[in-house]
């Protein structure tokens, strides 16, 4: 946790702080709330055989998708990656280690890790082998649970709508997603805005994510998704 | 062999028909995403989606899309007045806590005790399963929406699937091409048809034991 | 969960739902943000034997206290009963059974219920033979964990500023403190707000708790916490 | 006998000069309150409440207090600019998660390992553990304030606690009315005396074998 009381910087500066072999955990939902200037800082790092932990694997051409699809990946925990079919060709051809995690436990797994909770008990899919044979598992009153461990990241990259110079975050609808989630459970975590506000120009009831849980802002050049899901 | 629009369009109607006043409902991609073209207007309901989204409104027009509001499909849809954003953890606790009234999906295989695969085909295709299972194994009634049969022409309903299984014994309804199937304690019981197919043809595309409803509806096209 | 689109409500029409024995889960920290109104109704409905779950157990003429001092409570599942006196007097004399938690464990538990998880595991208290001693447990790499299972209840009572006909829910600064989280644990969740505003009057990105937690909404008389808790 | 105002003030002042720029900062009720009081203005901090309050800002004059802003002792406070409220599990999830660079508390007892008993009296008082535990295991620095002796005279800090503990091993700081007392892997040292007080007095109402610092610092009143 870096703490300065202005976290404004810019891409450039933060690039060295890519390395390979780290765990980079990303905001997003098909694309959308990826933050797509990181995701190039990450490329210019050169770094590589990177641990990604994110919702999805994005589109070929967005979010997490353009790492992915440069081979800099070496493994991901994600829920779907249907969108990408680079990906899936990856996996197939024993290039990138995949673990898949039920959505909504997975969201789980990051917040867990965000806030200090070292896993969850869950009876989602405890009947599916591909989820459930490698997990630990538990008996609470007859019932056997799976524990779902938490997860961290040494980077978390999300994005917002707004920040103030302390790091307080605000998002717009529904690229909201897994964002505040995942600005909690970095190591080091760094915000791209598309806007910075003054110091208390946020209501702080509206506040999403407070700004100890973020070390750098770097304001956005704007977003490149769309909507081609299908 | 697609469907065609109207085939689409014929089963995300009578999906429709299932939703009644004050519901939660989810909906997967594809056919089921045209559901609400087809909710009559003095229905009030509450679409979720898994992405954050309480209270999804009709598509926007072409031009006034929020690159910022789409749906767990990745498409741009529009909140209803009342609606609201969460993150993805507290969807999610809505969908466990047992708050969703319905969640209509797409399936590949569906089986008569109401077992569901619809997240992956070994060696082929693993697009990985979301939030199928928490959706499937969590919604008070879970509606599928598919082909009845592959584009080999085999059957996607069977006494057992050979697909992994997404999550077993969700499944209440099964809404297809051909008719409208409900997963009962005794096995599937076959209620409705769709013109212009015949009980038999419905029959012969269903690689299980069917049951036949004591009087079947009739859709006519 | 009982779902009209207009949940408003009168704080006479609801007292009927409070019945004997039931288990009833209160916001509020320090009697701050614990619905004083709804905290009435309970008294004049006459139910007793309750099974209360909260923060703290308030002041004695302030909060949940006034349930606890008229002897209406059973059991209580809490993190601190410094500041009202009578609830220590009834454990010493055996009239009321608490089990103590860790008050992060305790808001932690009261969100799992409420999304659905049913336990998490910890690493608080481990050592404190009070929380620890009749708690399961289980290992995780060597590491032994708490298992601390979820709470739900069969009435949630919350405090909120500002609140819609369909229930979405806004809360006013530190009054915030547990509500949101027993907001989406109770089978039945009755929010008492400052204002009931129109449909479409909240805007959709700060809505903290979406309506589909929330059965019925009353009108607030007005607050009666104060400090004194020193 | 309880500690004057001048005492707590001498100890809360103690106490503020562990605190750096740009620290995070959770103070307990009591002594702890009086911190802020002896904060250089050129030091920022974020004083951090478990009830959801993250940048408190200094007590509101009289007749401005607002009802629904209180800190977790329930007392009235007032939010800084760049503050934020949110709710429970999340200020908590600041703490387990080793955010919080300070956490200022009071005790009952602390002993030679930093072993801390703050919440129980068996028999006699049972206020509950509060957040004390997740503060006191959490935090990056603990410091405990409180009298050296109790109201008997007897000391505060032993070779073991006789009550049981909030969490063991965690204390670094105790700050008393006599003196600044540091635990460090070898047991407590002494490292600084208040007026009128002597390094004997120390030893003499301490209940466990005391390490004297090379130098001594020496507080004059």
């Amino acid at each position: 946790m870096v703490k300065p009381f202005n976290k404004k910087t810019s891409f450039d500066k933060i690039k060295h702080l890519f390395t390979n072999e780290m765990t980079i955990m990303y905001g997003g939902f098909g694309g959308i709330g990826t933050p797509p200037g990181l995701i190039d800082v990450i490329l210019d790092s050169g770094a590589e055989n990177l641990h990604l932990i994110g919702n999805d694997t994005g589109f070929p051409d967005i979010g997490i998708g353009k790492i992915v699809c440069a081979g800099r990946a070496k493994s991901i925990i994600t829920s779907h990656i249907g969108s990408n079919p680079v990906a899936g060709q990856l996996m197939t051809e024993g290039k990138l280690d995949i673990e898949f995690s039920p959505q909504g436990i997975l969201a789980e797994r990051i917040r867990a890790g965000g806030v200090g909770i070292p896993a969850i008990l869950s009876d989602i899919g405890t009947e599916n082998s591909f989820i459930a044979n490698h997990k630990p598992k538990v008996k609470l009153e007859n019932t056997e649970y799976l524990i779902e461990t938490a997860l961290t990241a040494d980077i978390s990259i999300v994005y917002a709508k707004q920040a103030d110079p302390y790091g307080n975050l605000i998002y717009d609808k529904s690229a909201r997603n897994t964002n505040p989630l995942v600005a909690m459970a970095g190591e080091i975590t760094i915000a791209e805005v598309e806007e910075i506000v003054p110091v208390g120009k946020l209501h702080p009831d509206q506040i999403v994510t407070p700004g100890v849980f973020v070390d750098y802002i770097v304001v956005s050049e704007g977003v490149n998704w769309k909507w081609v899901w299908e | 062999m697609g469907l065609g629009i109207d085939h689409r369009n014929k089963m995300a109607k009578r999906a429709a028909a299932e939703i009644t006043n004050g519901m939660i409902v989810n909906l997967g991609i594809g056919i089921p995403s045209l559901v609400p073209n087809h909710l009559p207007d003095e229905i009030q309901v509450i679409f979720h989606a898994e992405n954050g989204i309480t209270g999804i409104g009709p598509s926007p027009e072409i031009g006034t899309e929020d690159a910022n509001l789409c749906n767990a499909g990745g498409l741009p849809v529009t909140l209803k007045e009342g609606g609201s954003y969460c993150d993805s953890t507290i969807a999610f606790g809505m969908i466990r806590r047992g708050l969703l009234d319905m969640t209509i999906l797409g399936a590949l295989q569906v089986n008569e005790e109401g077992d569901l695969a619809n997240w992956i085909v070994p060696g082929k295709k693993v697009p990985g399963m979301g939030g199928a299972i928490e959706l499937a194994q969590k919604s008070k009634k879970v509606v599928v929406l598919m082909n009845h049969t592959d584009k080999n022409g085999k059957s996607k309903i069977a006494a057992k699937c050979s697909l992994p299984l997404t999550s077993p014994k969700c499944v209440n309804l099964i809404i297809t091409d051909l008719a409208v199937i409900e997963v009962t304690e005794q096995g599937l019981l076959l209620k409705e048809v769709f013109s212009p197919y015949s009980i038999e043809d419905v029959i012969h595309s269903t690689d299980c034991q069917l049951t036949i409803a004591e009087n079947v509806i009739w859709h006519e096209e």
